[in-house]
């Protein structure tokens, strides 16, 4: 597999009048297609500011970022983005939600919206299509809005801590639900975490922010033996203890 | 000078007047040349802003007395069951509106009005009434022969007609005046001379409240300035009233008052005549805006008045 | 006991029931409260000038309104006049919320735009607009638009600024989310923005019928042939207060009504 | 260069000054774009009824306000009327305000009360406040109290709903916290309800001031001796409507600084 | 040890006008004065509900709860309660926040307030006493919160999920702070999470709720040898994973 993602010496900065603060300072690494990256760090390193320039929500003023050998700029419709806030437009049922991508970019031929609600029903929610946002529970609207992100058929999918507020079993079963969708799409992901567990069990590789500003601090490698294996099993897994301590270890408080 | 000796003690009067204006110049005389000071009486002075406001502050007793039209207190008499309110004194005796062309009429004739459009004054309010009562005197059927405009607040009816609505308008001094040196109109009529007298403007006050040797006192104050502007010129009376009119130019303050004065506007007396009251009475019923007829004796008060002419011609 | 069964009506357990009744009876009590407050104020009133503690001249009396709008009835002209009121408070206030909504997405498409008029708005929107009516009558003539004009002048630019403010502060995660798709600023807009901010335009109905029913009597103050304005200044006019009381009565009604129209669909809106 | 320099003043980094100029660049060119609107509007203003485009004796000019004010300041009673208008309206909304905050307290400390009173200020709310000059007058008498109950009027109903709604939406999380220190109900309102609905009560000032004008120039439509208001009636009724402008332009401007100095406070109040 | 907290058939509806809500079904347990006991469960199992009844915020209508052998209405001020948003006062400083519950109860005496302050010295946290909350970070904000309960000297500590809205470090860090509070103090603690891993890290027993209407499924006793090591060291300890596994079976998504 080649180099997909290829970020160089990447600082970001962000300004007001008063004073500049330096989110991200000289970030180099690659990612090969197909990959799964976790990115991990202690709170206000630059995990949302990283994954937002990669979104293309924010200009790169240093550095440089390419998309399998493209300029981020001319990828943007490549990329799928995830929030830890679901934004589920509350006025939309969720067949209206999940097609909301499909919509903005002008692709909503029935063809693309009948995939839009398999990946609902993909995700277990082909039944509530009719339903309103507020009649879900946390868990259930993640998984809409993973859809909704899925139903652009995106080369690179991005997710910025999106099982961060739901409880230890949705987190878990959602994390299964998305290790399963990436073994079989094979979609380039980056995923920020805060949760270190849940970047053990995700991971093919996991990239270590730390300090202010955010500088990488280490990319550590995740043993093909617990890859395979679903999120809940990996955190009994012999080796899972370690590899912990050794990311405790690292991520600084 | 005056009867009640000046070692007595100064009393207040809350003066309320229905609007600021030079159609009652005799009372701001009276004020400057000291008449109310001869008569130990000092006065506080409020603009009432139109005649409801005016009789309002007067039923609510916050007015000792005041100066309004005639016919709001016909209005109270008629419509409450009280028959407190009496009219002691009169400062004005005819209409003081004139009719404003557009364009110069030489000669003016009634006939003129028909098929055009009159901006007149609000329903309900004597100025109207009059107007309608003018125009049935000049043969003019009032809303047929001419099309009336009528829902226009007061203040803003000269605005509007220098904007450009209607062919002729019914306007108060200084306005009148005004739109003619601007050149925007020109009067051709007055309502005042046409109605004939009335008693037009006049000085209320309650009936369970007076103190009758106060209201005398005043009446004679009044009657001085009356006197007064009787026998001296346009331009005199201009200059003594000036003070209260800040923002009319001299010219234009002598040109009003003399208008006013040759018509006969002010009344030389406070004396409410019956006849005029009668005519009053037919100009309402023709309007039909008289909810009852009202005797003259019970509304009108001519005591004082007439014990001032009287006492004032002997000295 | 028939009585006792309405009051635990639906009651899924004889908790639930006890609550119910409870709650019911207190329902019952605030209702029976209102009720005798309106009674006092509206008898203790007519009492008092019927006693003649008040003037009923000056205060009127219940009695005495009602005698006045029986007599508007028969005369035939009294809905004419809440026709015409109710029509011109219709149009001033949906006419200002539709300019305002207008206006707001105008100044919203241009940041500079929002920035250099951001003064003009504030001095505008403390500016007392009743003060603005003869220049009304002066422009637009002495009739219907100029009373419209007055009501649109109250409303707008309250409306600009509430909209605009609630623009601004759709959810950051939907403007987010739809720019990642890559959306433009049209989409932006129709997209997410409006529709995000259809419950705060609501509300701010709400807030503008007050405030047009203020414009429109005022207008009618200033120039007006019918409508309940027109018969407030005519009442005052021939001191016939009766009329005037008649007059307020019917505009708190009609404004409440109106008031609550706009509760109820705005209720509405927030249970889709 | 010393202008660049400026421009830059504060920056941390080369990308920082960069960022700085373009801000104060963009901030620069926002307010020559005030300033020319500004311009455009008085001077047009002025170059058209100098032009005759349009009647200076209708619209006045620029110049001719001017000159009026001028000729007031000689008289020496320009500041009075000023003084005068803005005293009423400070007492006003300060009395508005305090009086709506007591009153939204009362229906606090009884629920049911509120209940009660639920209706009642709906409709209260919606009446026009404008149209009760006269009762005032009747009841107060023709002088300031009339003009201080105007403004009040209109403000205290729309207070009291605002802060009595912002007290029901303190974060119930903070009504848990005291409550599980066993606090009472004063100390609710003392230690949570009251400080936490500062912002709020500070915000319905802003609203108040705007209103507090608009009561206090009605009511010295209704009744004055001196004031803006009065200018503006004694304008019309002499038909000097340069005075009338002039009185309105004064009114935008002490209105607009009123807001701001609540906006001013209301920012520092945001940051402690 | 003695028996402390006694909970017997406790039923708790909700009710409004349409529908009756049971919360909590016949929940009957008691704890030992001093012992540290969790709660876990799905979320809108109940257990903020029984938080709250614990906390005397809501009346009791069915079964009853005893503290100490007296009734709880009697020992309200005994009792002190942590909620998951740490509900600091935004417009007072952190010493004033720290001694609201002081001035509440009407005992803000000198020695007590140099108790509080005391208490936020602990805490770690003297050295901000002057700021004000939105200086601070979550986690300094929970600490905090922590310490204003602690200052009234409650005999009975309730805390609901005041964690988890924090990141891993922060957690794992205020987990061996309370742990050693409770330790020091043996003040008797109700905790409840969704973090299973938590519940096994901090309790002396764990209380699993389940279903709607809440109702005891098990309460799990954690062996000694696991209830006196920091937090950080159980999650690696040999039994943990056993105990976590048995725990995810319980609890129901
Ligand atoms: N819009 C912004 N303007 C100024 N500074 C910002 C902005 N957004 C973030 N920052 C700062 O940039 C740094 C990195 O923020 P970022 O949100 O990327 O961190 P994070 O790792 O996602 O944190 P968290 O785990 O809390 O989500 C922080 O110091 C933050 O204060
Ligand atoms: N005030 C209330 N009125 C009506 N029903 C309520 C109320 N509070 C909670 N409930 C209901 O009671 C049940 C238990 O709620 P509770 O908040 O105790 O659950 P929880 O276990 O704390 O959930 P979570 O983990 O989400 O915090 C839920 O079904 C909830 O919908
Ligand atoms: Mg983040
Ligand atoms: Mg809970």
């Amino acid at each position: 597999m080649s180099t997909y993602v290829e970020v160089r010496d990447l600082t970001h900065r962000y300004w007001d009048v008063k004073s500049e603060t330096i989110a991200l300072k000289e970030i180099s690494f690659s990612l090969k297609e197909g990959s799964f990256l976790v990115i991990v760090g202690s709170s206000g390193c630059g995990k949302s500011t990283l994954l937002s320039i990669l979104a293309g929500l924010y200009p790169i003023h240093e550095g440089f970022i390419t998309i399998d050998g493209n300029s981020l700029a001319s990828c943007q419709k490549r990329i799928g983005y995830v929030l830890q806030k679901d934004a589920l437009l509350a006025w939309r049922t969720i067949k209206q939600n999940v097609q909301l991508g499909l919509e903005i970019q002008g692709i909503a031929t029935l063809k693309n919206k009948q995939y839009a609600f398999d990946l609902l029903d993909q995700v277990g929610l082909g039944h509530v299509g009719d339903h309103y946002p507020h009649q879900l529970s946390g868990g259930m609207r993640q998984r809409v809005a993973l859809a909704r992100t899925l139903a652009v058929k995106p080369d690179l999918l991005l997710l910025d801590e999106p099982f961060s507020a739901l409880d230890i079993k949705n987190k878990i079963h959602l994390e299964t639900l998305l290790k399963s969708i990436h073994k079989q799409q094979k979609k380039t992901t980056i995923l920020v975490t805060h949760d270190l567990e849940e970047a053990i069990a995700l991971g093919d590789d996991v990239l270590v922010l730390s300090g202010h500003p955010g500088t990488l601090r280490k990319i550590m490698k995740i043993p093909d033996s617990i890859k395979n294996i679903p999120p809940l099993e990996v955190r009994g897994h012999t080796l899972f203890r370690s590899l912990f301590e050794d990311l405790w270890r690292e991520v600084d408080l | 000078q005056s009867t009640d000796g000046q070692d007595k003690k100064v009393e207040t009067i809350t003066l309320v007047e229905v609007t600021h204006s030079i159609f009652y110049a005799p009372q701001y005389v009276s004020k400057n040349l000291g008449f109310f000071t001869e008569e130990n009486i000092e006065i506080e002075w409020v603009n009432g802003n139109g005649g409801d406001k005016t009789m309002t502050a007067l039923l609510a007793d916050q007015a000792d007395i005041i100066l309004v039209g005639a016919e709001a207190g016909l209005y109270v008499t008629a419509r409450s069951q009280s028959t407190d309110i009496s009219a002691f004194a009169q400062l004005t005796q005819t209409d003081g509106s004139f009719l404003v062309a557009r364009h110069p009429i030489t000669p003016f004739t009634w006939e003129q009005l028909k098929g055009k459009t009159l901006l007149g004054q609000r329903r309900g309010g004597m100025p109207q009434m009059v107007s309608e009562y003018v125009q049935k005197q000049n043969q003019i059927i009032p809303h047929q022969d001419v099309a009336l405009i009528q829902n226009i607040d007061y203040k803003n009816l000269s605005s509007a007609f220098v904007a450009g609505t209607g062919d002729f308008v019914q306007l108060f001094e200084p306005m009148a005046s005004k739109i003619e040196a601007q050149g925007y109109g020109k009067i051709v009529a007055s309502f005042g001379t046409e109605s004939g007298h009335l008693p037009y403007t006049c000085y209320l006050t309650k009936k369970s409240k007076q103190d009758p040797e106060l209201l005398k006192r005043f009446t004679r104050a009044i009657q001085k300035g009356q006197s007064w502007v009787k026998t001296h010129s346009a331009t005199e009376i201009a200059s003594v009233i000036q003070e209260d009119f800040p923002d009319i130019s001299k010219e234009n303050l002598i040109q009003v008052v003399d208008r006013y004065k040759k018509q006969a506007s002010y009344a030389e007396d406070t004396i409410i005549d019956e006849e005029e009251y009668q005519r009053m009475l037919t100009i309402m019923k023709e309007a039909n805006e008289l909810p009852k007829v009202i005797p003259y004796d019970l509304y009108i008060n001519t005591t004082y008045a007439e014990e001032v002419k009287q006492e004032l011609k002997q000295e | 006991m028939k009585q006792m069964i309405t009051l635990e009506k639906g009651a899924q357990s004889t908790h639930h029931a006890r609550f119910l009744r409870k709650y019911r009876l207190q329902n019952l009590s605030v209702w029976i409260a209102r009720l005798t407050l309106l009674f006092l104020l509206i008898g203790g009133w007519e009492w008092a000038s019927q006693k003649g503690y008040i003037d009923p001249f000056l205060f009127s009396s219940p009695t005495l309104i009602l005698k006045e709008a029986q007599h508007l009835i028969q005369e035939g002209v009294f809905f004419t006049h809440i026709l015409q009121t109710f029509l011109e408070t219709t149009v001033g206030f949906l006419g200002g919320t539709l300019l305002g909504i207008i206006l707001a997405t105008i100044i919203w498409a241009s940041p500079f735009l929002s920035k250099v008029l951001d003064p003009y708005l504030v001095v505008l929107n403390s500016l007392p607009k009743v003060a603005l009516g003869p220049i009304f009558i002066v422009t637009l003539g002495a009739g219907f638009v100029s009373i419209i004009a007055m009501a649109i002048a109250i409303t707008i630019i309250i409306t600009t600024l509430v909209i605009y403010n609630s623009f601004q502060t759709v959810d950051p995660n939907y403007l987010r989310l739809v720019r990642s798709f890559g959306a433009n600023r049209f989409q932006l807009y129709r997209l997410i923005i409006f529709p995000a901010c259809i419950p705060n335009m609501i509300a701010a109905l709400k807030v503008n019928v007050g405030l047009a029913w203020v414009g429109v009597i005022v207008g009618e103050f200033l120039v007006s042939k019918a409508g309940l304005g027109y018969l407030i200044i005519y009442g005052f006019q021939v001191f016939n207060l009766h009329l005037v009381m008649m007059s307020l009565a019917i505009i708190a009604i009609l404004a409440t009504l109106m008031y609550q129209a706009i509760a109820f669909i705005e209720h509405r809106f927030k249970h889709i």
